[in-house]
C-alpha cells in the first residue's frame, strides 16, 4: 500500500512495496474469510449460554456478522467521536516530544538525541 | 426611713459618718489639687481619718483608759489594742509625709514647679527627647506632633549629686 | 513443601519455617528487588545492569523457597503486622512480577540510566511486597513505595510535558495511597483489624478501599492517569509501568473483592469504552494505554464473577497481560527508541529495516487479541465462559464486542500503523538486541502459554479442569477475528477508516486538567475581587485599630501615658466604690 | 555561693539546731539589724558587704525554710513569747516560705550585681544610705510573707514601702522624684485601704492574728462591715499589686529608679503583694466566699485580661527598655492575678510559680539593661543596635530572657503559661486559654522589637560609641554574672520544672485548703 514512498530513500524494495502482494494478501484474507464462515456448516457449534438465554447465538455466522458488525460500529462511532473530542496536540500545552530532539526526517542511525547530555542514559546503543 | 435612722437616730453612727467624711475630703485633695503639697496634705487628711476609724473602734462607750489602777477591780476600759496600733499608724504617717514633702523639695528643686499637670508636661517633652533618638517602628513618619508645650521655667539643676 | 519445623529462617519478622531441604535463609520475597534496587544506586553502570537481570532471577529463586501458608508478623506500635503472606494467589503475582522484573531488565541492558535502572528495580521489589502484604498498613507502605518509585520512570524523560505528566500522575497515586490508609482507619475502627481478607461491600471501609484500589485499577472516571503517564515515560519506563501497578491492584481486588457484582459490570464500562478511544488514538502507546484499561476490564469482570473460573480467568489474564502487553509496549519502547517518535501519522513502513521487532509485535498483537495458539486466548475465554455460564448476557456481549474491538485496534491497528501503513520514510535500525531477546523471550512465552495452558492452570489459585481448546471455542474465536479483520480492510479499503491524526483526544482528565483550572481562575478572580475588596477593607480597619491602639498605648496614649497622680487615685476610689456597692448589692440581695 | 543553686539547697539540710525555729524571726531581724547598722558605719564598703552577706544569710535562712515547711508543715513562732492569739505570731506556711525564697534570691543576686558608674543620684561616700534602704525594703517584704498578723502585714508593708520610695528616688533622671511621688501618694492609699480593711475586720472579729480570724469570720462573714473591710483590703492589694488600671505608678517607678532597685522591685514587690492577696482571699475570707458568694472572678477576671493586653500593648510602643519591661510586668502581673481569680489548683499554681519565673525573668531583664545601659550609656531600645556582636553575653541574656516573657517553651515563662492554660481548662473557660495565647503573641512583638535591634540593628554614627566614647564591649564579669544566673534559672527552671511547680502547687493546695479556715 506504500509502494512509491520507498523509492525516496533509495533502498531496495521491500515485500510489501509492490502492490501486486498486498493485492494476493487481501485475496488469501478473503479466502480465509470465507472458509471461516463455511466451517459454520462444517461443526456444530454448541452454545455458550445454556437453555433459551441468547437463541440468536446458535444462528449460522453468528460470531462472523457481530465481528463484522461490531468494529463497523466502533469505527464510526469512534470517528463521530472526534466531533466532539478532538482537539489540537497542544490543547494541554506541552507536548510530549516537543522538547527532546526530533530526528531529522531520516532514521536515528545511532537513537542518539542532539541533546545528549539531558537524556543520558536513553539508549546507550546495541 | 431605717435609712435615716441608721445615719442619726442611732447613737454613735455620727462618728463613722465623720470619719468617711474625713477621708472623702483627704482622696478629693489627693485626686482634685494639682499642687504636689496640697496633695501630701490631702493624704495626710486621709491617712488621719483611718487612725480615728481605730480609734473609733476602741472606744468603749463610759469606759476609761486600760490603766491598772490599784484596788479598783471590773473598772469599764476602752480596747487599748486598736490605740496602741495607732502610734505605729502614726509613725507611718509622719514617715510618709515627711519623705513625701522631702520629694516635692527635690521636685521644686529639679523642675522649679510643683504643680503636677506642668510637671507631667515637662515629663512628656523629656519623654519624647528620648524617643526622639529611637524612632519607633510603629510611628508613620512625618507625622509630627504638634502640641505646644507652655514654657516652663526650669530651675535647680539637673539632678544635683549629693543628699 | 510442607511447613515442617526444622530449620531455614526468615530474615524479616519472627515466624521461623524450617524447610526440608538443605539449610536455606529466606528473605522477605520483596527483599531481593528492593535490596538490589538500593544497591544498583551506588553501583557501577555494569554492576547495575547485572543486577537487573540477576535480581529478578535471584528474588525468584528465593520466591520459589515458599509455600502457600507461610505468614510472617512483626509488632510495629501494638499493630500486629503481616509482613508476609503466601497464598497462590500472591504467589502467582510475585512470579508474575519476577517475571515481568527479568524481561524488563533485560529490555533495560542497553540503557545506562541509573535513575530508571533502580526505581524499576525497587518498583517491582514494590510490588512484589505489595501482593504479600497481610495487613492493610503493610499493604498500605508498598502502595505508596510503588507510586514513589515508578514516577521515576515518567520523569527519567527529562521533558517538561513528561515531568508534569509524572506529577499528575504522583498526585492521583498519592491520592490512592491516602485513600487506602483512610480505608485501613476505618477498617481497624469497623471491624478492629487490619488484616487484608476478601470483605463484603457495605461498610465505609470497604468502599473507601475499593475506591482506592479502583484508582490504581483504572476503574471508569478514574483512569486517565494511565492513559496520561504511561505515553509520557521512557521507552524502558512504560514496560516497566504496563507490569506492575495496575497488575498489584487486580490483585488487591481479587483478595479483597472476589465476587463483587458492582465489578462486572465496572469492569464491562473498563472492557469497553476504551476501544472507541483507541481507535482514534494517535499515540500508539496511548493505544496500547486504552487497550490496557480493556483488559483489565476482562479481568475486573473476572474478579467480579466470583471464585473458580472468573478468578482463574481474572488471574491468568493478568498473567498473560502482562507479557503480551509488556511485549507490545517493548515493541513500540523499539520504535520509540529508534525513530524519536510513537505517532501514527509519523510511522508506517518501519518492518523494512525492523522486521524482527514487526515480527515480535505481531506476536503479542496476536496474543491480544485471544488468537487460538496465543496466550491470551486460554484466558481472556475462562471470563467470557463464566460469563455466559451464570447468565450475564449483556456482559457477555459487551465483552464480545470488547473482544472484537481488541483485535481492532491492539491486534491490527498497532503493528499496521508502525510497521506497514505507508511508507513514512523512516529507515531506523533494527532494535537493540537486548530488546530483542527480551522480546523474543516474551513471545516465546506468549505462544507457549497459549499451545500448554495447563502450566499455567496450575498455578491459579482455583483448581480448574478447564479446557479452552474445543472446536467451538476456536471457531468462534477465528470467525469474530477473522470478521473484525475483514471490517478493518474493507474500512481501510474504501477509505472511512479515520486517519491517523494529530491530536489530543479529550478524555475525562478534561475536567482536571481544563475545566477544573478555568473554573479556578474565573473563581480566583472573583475571590481575588472580593478578597481585595476585604483587604482594602481590613485595612482600614486596621488602620483604625492601629489609631485606635496607638491612642490608647503609646506612650502619649491614653493608657500608655503615666497618668496624673490624681487620675490613678480617682481610679482607686472608684473601684473601691465599684467594689463596695458591688457587695453591698451582693449582700442585699 | 554554695547556695546560689536552689536544687542544692533544696537537699536536705541537716541544721537541726535548737537555733534553726529562731529562722522565722531571724529572716526579718537579719536585714532589719543591718539597716541601722549599714547607716551607722557610714562606710559604702562595708555597707555593700554586709548587704549581700544579709541577703544571701536570708536566702539560705528562707531555703531551710521552706524544706522545713515542705517536711513539717506551717512553721510558726511566737514573737516574743506570745501566744498566738494575743501575740504577734510569725508564721511560715509553703506560700510564705516560697515567696520569701524569691525574695531573698533576687535580692541576693541583685546586690551582687556590682552597679557601676554612677547610676543613682546619692554621692558615693553617702552610698550606704542607699543600701540601708535596700535592707529596709528587704526587711519589709520578707517580713509581709512571714508574720502572721494582719496589722504586721500593714506595718511590713509600709516599711517595705517607704524605703522602696526612697531608693526609687535614688535615680539619677530627675522624673524619678515623680515617679517616687506618684508610687508614695499611690502607695500610701493602698496601705491606708489596708489598714482600715484589718480595722473593720478587727471590729468585727477582735482578732488580727490570720488563723484566729479566719476561724472567726465565717460567723459575721454576711455583715456589712466584713464585705466593707474585704473592698478595702482588696482595693489596698490591687494598688500595691498594681491591678489594672491601678498599674500606673509603675511604669515609671521602675523605669527611673537606679538599676538595682528596679531589677529588685520588679522582681519582689508586686509579687510579695500577690501573696498577701492569695492569704486574704483564700485564707482569710475563703474561695467560696470570695468567688461564689461575692464573685470576685467577675471582676478580677477581666481586670486581669485587661492588664495583659494594656501591659503588652503598652510595652510594643516604648523606646526606652526599663519602659518596655516595666508594662511587660503588668501584663505579666495579669497572668498572675488571672490565675488567682481562676480559684482553682492549676490556676493559682501558675500564680505562685510565676512569682519565681517572672521574678527571676524580669529581674535579669532589668540586669540585662542595667548592662547596656552602662556600656552604652542609654537604655532605649535603640541602644541595643547591633550588640549581638558587641555583647554577645548580654544580648544573648535578653534574647532568653524576652523568650521567657512569651512563654516559649524550654523557659521559666511557659511552665507558669502551661500551667495557667491548664487551669483556665480545668475551670472550663477555654476562650481564656485562646486570649492567654493571643497575649503571648503580644509578647512577641515587643521582645522580637529588642532582638531584631540586636541582631539587625546598625548603630548609626556615634551610638557605635558607648558611654563617655568608648567602644561599646561586654559588660563586665561582676555585672554580667548575677545577670546570667538569673538569665540561666530561666532556663534551668524551664526546662527542669519539677521543683518549683511542685512547691508551688503545695502552696496552692495549702491556699486553697485553707479556705475558710
Amino acid at each position: 500500500m506504500s509502494a512509491d514512498a520507498s523509492s525516496k530513500n533509495g533502498d531496495r524494495r521491500h515485500l510489501w512495496d509492490d502492490p501486486k502482494n498486498v493485492q494476493i494478501l487481501i485475496w488469501v484474507f478473503w479466502a480465509c474469510c470465507a472458509i471461516v464462515f463455511a466451517l459454520d456448516f462444517a461443526f456444530h457449534r454448541h452454545p455458550s449460554f445454556e437453555g433459551e438465554t441468547l437463541p440468536i447465538e446458535e444462528m449460522v455466522g453468528f460470531y462472523s456478522i457481530y465481528g463484522f458488525v461490531a468494529c463497523v460500529l466502533l469505527v464510526l462511532v469512534a470517528k463521530q467521536m472526534r466531533k466532539v473530542l478532538m482537539r489540537s496536540e497542544d490543547y494541554y500545552g506541552e507536548v510530549l516530544g516537543a522538547t527532546a530532539g526530533e530526528p531529522d526526517g531520516g532514521a536515528r542511525d545511532e537513537g542518539r538525541a542532539p541533546d545528549g547530555e539531558s537524556r543520558e542514559g536513553r539508549d546507550g546503543g546495541d | 426611713m431605717s435609712l435615716l435612722e441608721a445615719l442619726l437616730v442611732q447613737r454613735g453612727l455620727w462618728v463613722y459618718w465623720a470619719i468617711i467624711t474625713l477621708m472623702m475630703i483627704g482622696l478629693y485633695g489627693v485626686i482634685a489639687r494639682d499642687h504636689l503639697v496640697k496633695k501630701v496634705m490631702g493624704l495626710n487628711v486621709f491617712q488621719s481619718s483611718a487612725i480615728l476609724l481605730y480609734v473609733a473602734i476602741g472606744k468603749v462607750r463610759g469606759g476609761t483608759a486600760a490603766i491598772l489602777l490599784e484596788g479598783e477591780e471590773n473598772v469599764l476600759y476602752s480596747n487599748p489594742l486598736p490605740h496602741v496600733l495607732m502610734l505605729t499608724a502614726i509613725v507611718v504617717g509622719i514617715a510618709t509625709t515627711a519623705l513625701a514633702l522631702a520629694l516635692t523639695v527635690r521636685i521644686q528643686e529639679a523642675y522649679g514647679t510643683l504643680e503636677e499637670d506642668e510637671l507631667a508636661r515637662l515629663r512628656v517633652r523629656e519623654d519624647e527627647e528620648e524617643a526622639a533618638l529611637d524612632p519607633h517602628p510603629f510611628d508613620p513618619p512625618g507625622e509630627p506632633e504638634d502640641v505646644e508645650y507652655p514654657e516652663v521655667k526650669v530651675g535647680g539643676g539637673a539632678g544635683g549629686a549629693g543628699v | 513443601m510442607a511447613a515442617t519445623e526444622t530449620h531455614a529462617q526468615y530474615v524479616m519478622g519472627e515466624t521461623v519455617r524450617l524447610l526440608d531441604g538443605p539449610l536455606q535463609a529466606l528473605l522477605h520475597p520483596a527483599l531481593p528487588l528492593l535490596v538490589a534496587g538500593v544497591v544498583a544506586a551506588l553501583a557501577p553502570p555494569r554492576l547495575r545492569k547485572a543486577l537487573l537481570v540477576l535480581a529478578p532471577l535471584w528474588g525468584a529463586w528465593n520466591l520459589l523457597g515458599f509455600t502457600s501458608g507461610d505468614l510472617v508478623s512483626a509488632e510495629l506500635a501494638g499493630f500486629e503486622l503481616i509482613l508476609l503472606r503466601v497464598d497462590k494467589l500472591a504467589f502467582l503475582f510475585a512470579l508474575l512480577f519476577h517475571l515481568a522484573a527479568l524481561l524488563a531488565g533485560i529490555y533495560a541492558l542497553h540503557s545506562d540510566d541509573r535513575m530508571q535502572q533502580v526505581a524499576g528495580l525497587l518498583y517491582a521489589g514494590s510490588a512484589v511486597g505489595a501482593v504479600f502484604a497481610g495487613d492493610l498498613l503493610v499493604l498500605f507502605f508498598f502502595w505508596e513505595l510503588l507510586a514513589i518509585t515508578s514516577v521515576f520512570l515518567i520523569w527519567a524523560r527529562r521533558e517538561t510535558a513528561s515531568t508534569r505528566s509524572g506529577l499528575r500522575y504522583l498526585l492521583v497515586h498519592i491520592a490512592s495511597g491516602v485513600l487506602l490508609l483512610i480505608g485501613a482507619a476505618l477498617h481497624w475502627i469497623e471491624f478492629g483489624t487490619l488484616v487484608f481478607e476478601r470483605m463484603d461491600l457495605g461498610s465505609a471501609a470497604s468502599w473507601v478501599l475499593l475506591l482506592a484500589i479502583g484508582i490504581k485499577c483504572c476503574f471508569p472516571l478514574l483512569h486517565t492517569w494511565l492513559v496520561d503517564a504511561y505515553p509520557a515515560a521512557t521507552e524502558l519506563g512504560t514496560v516497566y509501568l504496563a507490569s506492575f501497578t495496575t497488575k498489584t491492584a487486580v490483585y488487591a481486588l481479587a483478595r479483597g473483592y472476589e465476587g463483587c457484582e458492582p465489578l462486572i459490570w465496572i469492569g464491562m464500562a473498563m472492557a469497553m469504552f476504551p476501544i472507541f478511544y483507541a481507535v482514534i488514538e494517535n499515540d500508539l502507546r496511548r493505544v496500547l494505554g486504552y487497550s490496557m484499561i480493556n483488559q483489565i476490564g476482562f479481568m475486573v469482570c473476572g474478579v467480579g464473577l466470583g471464585a473458580g473460573l472468573g478468578v482463574n480467568g481474572a488471574v491468568a489474564h493478568a498473567f498473560n497481560d502482562v507479557i503480551f502487553k509488556g511485549l507490545l509496549f517493548m515493541s513500540m519502547g523499539a520504535v520509540l527508541l529508534r525513530t524519536g517518535r510513537i505517532n501514527g501519522s509519523e510511522l508506517g513502513g518501519l518492518y523494512k529495516t525492523m522486521p524482527q521487532t514487526a515480527g515480535l509485535c505481531m506476536v503479542g498483537a496476536a496474543s491480544i487479541s485471544a488468537f487460538p495458539l496465543f496466550s491470551g486466548f486460554v484466558s481472556k475465554s475462562m471470563v467470557m465462559t463464566e460469563a455466559a455460564h451464570e447468565g450475564y448476557v449483556v456482559v457477555w456481549l459487551a465483552l464480545l464486542f470488547a473482544s472484537a474491538g481488541v483485535f481492532h485496534h491492539a491486534g491490527i491497528k498497532i503493528p499496521f500503523f508502525a510497521f506497514f501503513a505507508h511508507d513514512s520514510g523512516l529507515r531506523p535500525k533494527e532494535a537493540p538486541l537486548n530488546m530483542r531477546v527480551a522480546m523474543g523471550i516474551a513471545a516465546l512465552l506468549c505462544i507457549a502459554i497459549g499451545c500448554f495452558p495447563n502450566a499455567l492452570y496450575a498455578l491459579l489459585p482455583y483448581a480448574t479442569d478447564y479446557h479452552p481448546y474445543d472446536t467451538t471455542h476456536v471457531v468462534q474465536q477465528l470467525q469474530l477475528l477473522f470478521f473484525s479483520a475483514l471490517a478493518f480492510v474493507t474500512l481501510m479499503l474504501t477509505g472511512i477508516y479515520p486517519p491517523e491524526l494529530r491530536s489530543t483526544n479529550l478524555d475525562v482528565d478534561w475536567f482536571a486538567r481544563r475545566a477544573a483550572p478555568r473554573t479556578l481562575r474565573v473563581l480566583a478572580a472573583v475571590g481575588g475581587a472580593i478578597w481585595y475588596g476585604v483587604l482594602a477593607g481590613l485595612a482600614d480597619v486596621l488602620k483604625v485599630v492601629r489609631s485606635v491602639v496607638r491612642w490608647l498605648h503609646s506612650p502619649a496614649g491614653r493608657l500608655g501615658e503615666p497618668w496624673p497622680t490624681g487620675t490613678t487615685v480617682f481610679w482607686a476610689a472608684t473601684l473601691l466604690g465599684l467594689l463596695l456597692l458591688f457587695s453591698y448589692l451582693g449582700s442585699a440581695l | 555561693m554554695a547556695a546560689e543553686s536552689v536544687g542544692q539547697g533544696l537537699q536536705q539540710v541537716a541544721l537541726s539546731t535548737a537555733f534553726d525555729v529562731h529562722f522565722p524571726a531571724l529572716e526579718v531581724v537579719l536585714p532589719l539589724v543591718a539597716a541601722p547598722l549599714c547607716f551607722l558605719f557610714r562606710s559604702r564598703a562595708f555597707a555593700r558587704i554586709l548587704s549581700a552577706a544579709v541577703a544571701w544569710l536570708t536566702f539560705g535562712v528562707a531555703l531551710v525554710l521552706l524544706q522545713k515547711v515542705l517536711a513539717e508543715g506551717t512553721v510558726r513562732y511566737p514573737l516574743g513569747g506570745w501566744a498566738a492569739p494575743y501575740g504577734i505570731e510569725y508564721r511560715v506556711t509553703v506560700a510564705g516560705a516560697w515567696v520569701i525564697l524569691v525574695v531573698s534570691l533576687v535580692a541576693a543576686l541583685t546586690l551582687l550585681f556590682d552597679s557601676r558608674g554612677s547610676a543613682s543620684r546619692l554621692a558615693p561616700e553617702r552610698r550606704y544610705l542607699y543600701y540601708s534602704a535596700f535592707l529596709l525594703c528587704l526587711a519589709g517584704l520578707l517580713g509581709m510573707a512571714i508574720t502572721g498578723d494582719l496589722f504586721n502585714i500593714f506595718v511590713f508593708l509600709e516599711i517595705s514601702s517607704l524605703s522602696s520610695y526612697a531608693l526609687i528616688a535614688l535615680g539619677r533622671d530627675r522624673r524619678a522624684l515623680m515617679a517616687s511621688y506618684s508610687y508614695l501618694i499611690m502607695g500610701t492609699i493602698g496601705g491606708g485601704f489596708f489598714m482600715i480593711g484589718v480595722g473593720l475586720l478587727y471590729q468585727m472579729t477582735g482578732t488580727l492574728n490570720v488563723e484566729d480570724m479566719a476561724q472567726r469570720l465565717p460567723a459575721v462573714l454576711d455583715t456589712r462591715t466584713v464585705l466593707v473591710g474585704f473592698a478595702f483590703l482588696l482595693v489596698g492589694l490591687s494598688i500595691k499589686l498594681a491591678v489594672f488600671p491601678l498599674h500606673q505608678w509603675l511604669p515609671n517607678a521602675y523605669t527611673f529608679a537606679p538599676p538595682r532597685v528596679s531589677a529588685f522591685l520588679a522582681g519582689t514587690a508586686t509579687k510579695v503583694s500577690y501573696y498577701v492577696m492569695a492569704e486574704v482571699v483564700f485564707v482569710l475570707f475563703g474561695a467560696h466566699f470570695v468567688f461564689t458568694e461575692i464573685g470576685l472572678g467577675a471582676v478580677l477576671m477581666p481586670l486581669s485580661v485587661a492588664a495583659m493586653f494594656v501591659g503588652s500593648l503598652a510595652a510594643i510602643y516604648q523606646a526606652d527598655l526599663r519602659r518596655l519591661l516595666a508594662y511587660s510586668s503588668i501584663g505579666q502581673l495579669g497572668y498572675m492575678t488571672l490565675g488567682l481569680s481562676l480559684a482553682n489548683v492549676e490556676g493559682l499554681t501558675s500564680g505562685l510559680v510565676h512569682v519565681f519565673n517572672h521574678g527571676v525573668t524580669k529581674s535579669g531583664l532589668f540586669l540585662v539593661v542595667a548592662c547596656v545601659g552602662y556600656r552604652t550609656g542609654r537604655t532605649t531600645v535603640r541602644s541595643m543596635a547591633g550588640l549581638g556582636t558587641r555583647m554577645p553575653a548580654t544580648s544573648l541574656a535578653f534574647v532568653i530572657g524576652g523568650m521567657s516573657l512569651i512563654g516559649v517553651p524550654g523557659t521559666a515563662g511557659f511552665v507558669s503559661k502551661w500551667e495557667l492554660i491548664r487551669g483556665a481548662l480545668a475551670a472550663e473557660r477555654l476562650w481564656l486559654a485562646a486570649v492567654v495565647l493571643v497575649s503571648s503573641l503580644l509578647a512577641v512583638v515587643y521582645v522580637w522589637r529588642v532582638v531584631e535591634m540586636i541582631y539587625f540593628g546598625r548603630p548609626e554614627g556615634l551610638e557605635s560609641l558607648g558611654r563617655d566614647g568608648e567602644p561599646v564591649r561586654e559588660a563586665p564579669f561582676s555585672m554580667l554574672l548575677p545577670t546570667l544566673i538569673l538569665v540561666a534559672a530561666t532556663v534551668v527552671f524551664g526546662l527542669w520544672s519539677d521543683p518549683t511547680l511542685s512547691v508551688a502547687r503545695s502552696a496552692a493546695v495549702e491556699l486553697l485548703g485553707g479556705a475558710g479556715g
